[in-house]
């Protein structure tokens, strides 16, 4: 069994390239995103990766007031978790939305992966879409 | 799962939390002032001596006094070297793992007698560069880079319950109304009024005034911080320390009659990164806790006459009256409301003050809770006194619940 | 002072240490990497899920990683949650601690087998740096203000040294040529060369060649650090992590017929600033935890066969093994002149290459240590191995010796 | 008894005013330099403040090549150990010695204190000096 290197290295490497990678168990098929490198269910360490599609809905945001110092200019913005299509979640920068009007934006409403560079971060980050037919 | 060997609190003292009065004072200087308090406190006296090892809380010592190596920093001062001493460090929940410890040490049988505690030095730096250092109980890979911060993730938390129970933002202020009435009778707090006068006092400087908590809290003055949760959500920057000193149960008599006993502890841990938590409106490091606790103390929630629980922010308290076990999933907020959690209510919650009004010292905080246990269970806590309070509770968690120990105390 | 339960170790596993292999991997990474080896170590196989608790050293990853909580993040990715787990420190003896809170923790009777280790991942930043988080072990308010550095605080003590006892520092390097031979046979260090071999690849790129040893260290390819302290008197910048598995004596036999008992654990500490100490020539935590250990031990240093103690400096070196009453005050250096500490020696010190050698991830050194006496008292050191190792014994220091940590272990 | 308040800053405060202060045991007499707040001989808190001449002999010294951040442009400087008349120890700078020539510097020479302002902070330093008689 040749194991794979699930390092947060690699899952920013391959968030670079537009790519929101998971690791799947291949024991008992339970599906992280992030990467991790043991199963949270079954305690295998015999994962493989997968290919989040990068879509899904906004299960929870708050609106950041008081930011840590790197992004003191940036502040008011959105962060959210967002519940990917393939069931598990995560916790992204919220785009394309208005921080100064929290109660417009929607819990549960359709959002996508954008990649964001920022202070020579890559950074993960979703927008509302919408599908065009359900 | 039982203790070899039963241990005990002989003695609790711990300095005012604040965010001004300390501000002359290093961490290892607040620390000695809050122990001289505890040794202070041993009704029939102790000599310093008799200390043989000393447990210290300190989350980020690093960020804010570019010092570690705390433990011995701390014997040193305490004028108690060669005893041992080491630094215990789970976010805000550092001091409870420094008690832990102790209760470990002296269970195990390698010491008979020891010093626990913790300090944290928090007003040195700006409020951004401290959301910085609190930051770093949060994962670092995945939720710091979008931005998240502590007020900010439980926030995350804040809006998924409301969204599951119908609660609202209005009804969550019933928490910091009734930290501050708390608080107004502790001399120990770091606020020690009640929302309305501190609403009036600063809203005198603007030309406000208000009839009630509520038109206070819903002012300007309570500006945002993480939506939806503003500043009397939140917990303040505080500097302080809190100490206890824990006997076997063989030699505690030595030291007092009335040694407060303890009956369960346990600590957990969860997923760092909340988003990888298996669910957004409870912690499960406080349920699994809590239950391991009681079923080491052979209680149940109701039997609890008096708990502090992790109040960083207003919807932690909500999730941990819940999680404990002290009322069903999604009832919490409507007791605080009704004043089942207040002082003359069937189980009063932080009696104190809470984070929110006690302060939070981040690495004292969970010392500084077992203090006020210490001090209801002795029948000594003055205006905030419980009438007959025989068993509590402390509940404190690290950063937003990756960590959490529970513990249960008895007269 | 006795134990009120044995404890064993029935597993360990590390990480090679080093300054480029793990670049691209974070602190947890590395730790979740030792720790499968410490799994795959244990003779009769572990479930995982039987870890009840999970202890890790690691002494400043706010400095490198900006990350608290390091308990949880480590339960986290290693899939345990919720069971506990916490962070302990004590500067360069930090994961000693952790396998101490370990220890204490199976003896209390509250876990029956947990894990225990440490890691720092030091090589992202420059080397001034380092310099800087490394000087937190000591005293920010009296010993950093006039510019002291980890090397220049051992510095110091070496100095005095030299002057009581007459000795030098060509005498002194006697220490890194063993401990450059010692890492040459083990395949877990940083450096696997002798001193001789690394003179002349570096020498190569500048025209310059060597005979012996001696004759590189005299070179100007061994750079001063703090006077008279140079490059190979010091002990390497690396990343790693070690683990090891403890169990209850009495379910140790589950997993391994043949567990490693712990004899005696002791803990010390001592001020915090070196003009403070009774001696600039002996470290006293060094001198009571030994005396403790043995004592709880029932043994001498005669006993011992094979000991791991902390070289984190040249200088370091000979003070700890005369502290430890291997050899008496001011014969330490003749003795490692004369071979006595060397593998064919009477009591071999610092097999592993030692920290010098084998590398020096802050938070991992001491189960690092634990490690090789494992390897050691198992008969599994390879080319390395002492015949017939029966006792076994760990030194760590925080700092330049304001704690300590000693224990005796048995096959 | 009403305690003094012994800390650091009080300790520096005094420094930059150019007084090395100690404290003194009531019960014991023991004294410490810097002051500290508990009697290390005997555990006593009744201390009160002391100031020492600022007088002593090098007891080791050191030669940094290898510095912090905050002082990368002083190196290489020397650091020592002071053992002072008062019968005390206490580190600080040693200046107006050559760096460059270590094998000059003599243990157990004489030596008083001199206060150098440095990165915005007050360091304690001490200089040879030669004693008009002794
Ligand atoms: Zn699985
Ligand atoms: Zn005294």
């Amino acid at each position: 069994m040749s194991k794979e290197i699930f390092t947060a290295k690699t899952f920013f490497d391959n968030l670079k390239e537009k790519r929101l990678m998971g690791s799947k168990c291949k024991e008992c098929n339970a599906l992280f995103v992030p990467s991790r490198p043991v199963c949270l269910q079954c305690g295998s360490t015999n994962l493989e990766w997968i290919e989040s599609k990068g879509e899904g809905s906004l299960e929870t945001f708050t609106v950041i007031h008081v930011p840590p110092v790197s992004l003191l200019t940036k502040a008011p913005y959105v962060v959210g978790i967002v519940r990917l299509d393939e069931g598990v979640s995560i916790m992204g920068r919220i785009i394309d939305v208005d921080p100064t009007e929290p109660e417009k934006i929607e819990l549960g409403m359709r959002v996508k992966v954008v990649v964001i560079e920022e202070n020579e971060k890559t950074v993960l980050a979703f927008k509302p879409f919408t599908t065009r037919s359900t | 799962m039982s203790l070899a060997r039963g241990v005990s609190l002989v003695g609790a003292g711990m300095t005012r939390f604040h965010h001004r009065i300390h501000q002359d004072k290093s961490g290892r200087e607040l620390f000695n002032e809050a122990a001289e308090k505890a040794i202070e406190s041993v009704d029939g006296g102790i000599d310093r001596r008799d200390l043989q090892a000393v447990f210290v809380g300190y989350f980020t010592p690093e960020a804010y006094e570019h010092q570690g190596h705390i433990g011995a920093q701390v014997t040193d001062w305490l004028g108690l070297c060669p005893v041992s001493g080491w630094r215990t460090e789970s976010a805000c929940a550092s001091s409870a793992y420094a008690f832990l410890t102790g209760v470990l040490a002296i269970a195990s049988g390698l010491y008979d007698v020891v010093l626990v505690g913790g300090v944290e030095k928090m007003t040195e730096l700006s409020t951004e560069q401290v959301t910085d250092a609190l930051s770093m109980a949060a994962c670092d890979d995945y939720e710091l880079p979008p931005g998240a911060t502590f007020p900010g993730l439980y926030a995350l938390l804040a809006q998924a319950y409301f969204k599951k129970y119908g609660a609202t933002w209005e009804q969550l202020q019933a928490v910091p109304i009734k930290s501050h009435h708390n608080g107004s009778l502790n001399s120990n707090a770091q606020f020690q009024e009640e929302i309305i006068d501190i609403g009036n006092r600063w809203g005198a400087r603007r030309g406000l005034s208000f009839k009630d908590n509520m038109e206070v809290l819903k002012s300007t003055l309570n500006r945002m911080v993480a939506y939806p949760l503003r500043l009397f959500d939140c917990c303040p920057i505080s500097d302080g320390a809190a100490t206890a000193i824990l006997a076997a149960d063989d030699v505690a008599k030595k030291y007092t009659d009335t040694p407060i006993k303890i009956k369960g502890v346990s600590a957990t841990t969860d997923n760092l990164a909340i988003h990888d938590r298996t669910s957004l409106t409870s912690l499960r490091a406080t349920v699994e806790a809590g239950k391991r606790a009681f079923s080491m103390a052979g209680m149940k929630p109701k039997d609890v006459d008096v708990a502090d629980v992790h109040d960083c922010f207003t919807i932690a308290e909500i999730l941990a009256i819940e999680d404990l076990g002290f009322f069903k999933r999604g009832e919490g907020i409507r007791a605080v409301e009704e004043g089942i959690t207040s002082l003359k209510g069937d189980i009063p919650i932080n009696t104190d003050g809470g984070l929110k009004c006690k302060g939070h010292p981040a690495g004292a905080t969970g010392v500084g809770m077992i203090h006020e246990i210490w001090k209801q269970l002795r029948g000594e806590a003055g205006k905030r006194q419980i009438s007959n309070a025989e068993i509590g509770l402390l509940h404190n968690v690290g950063g937003d619940g990756a960590s959490c120990v529970v513990s249960i105390f008895s007269r």
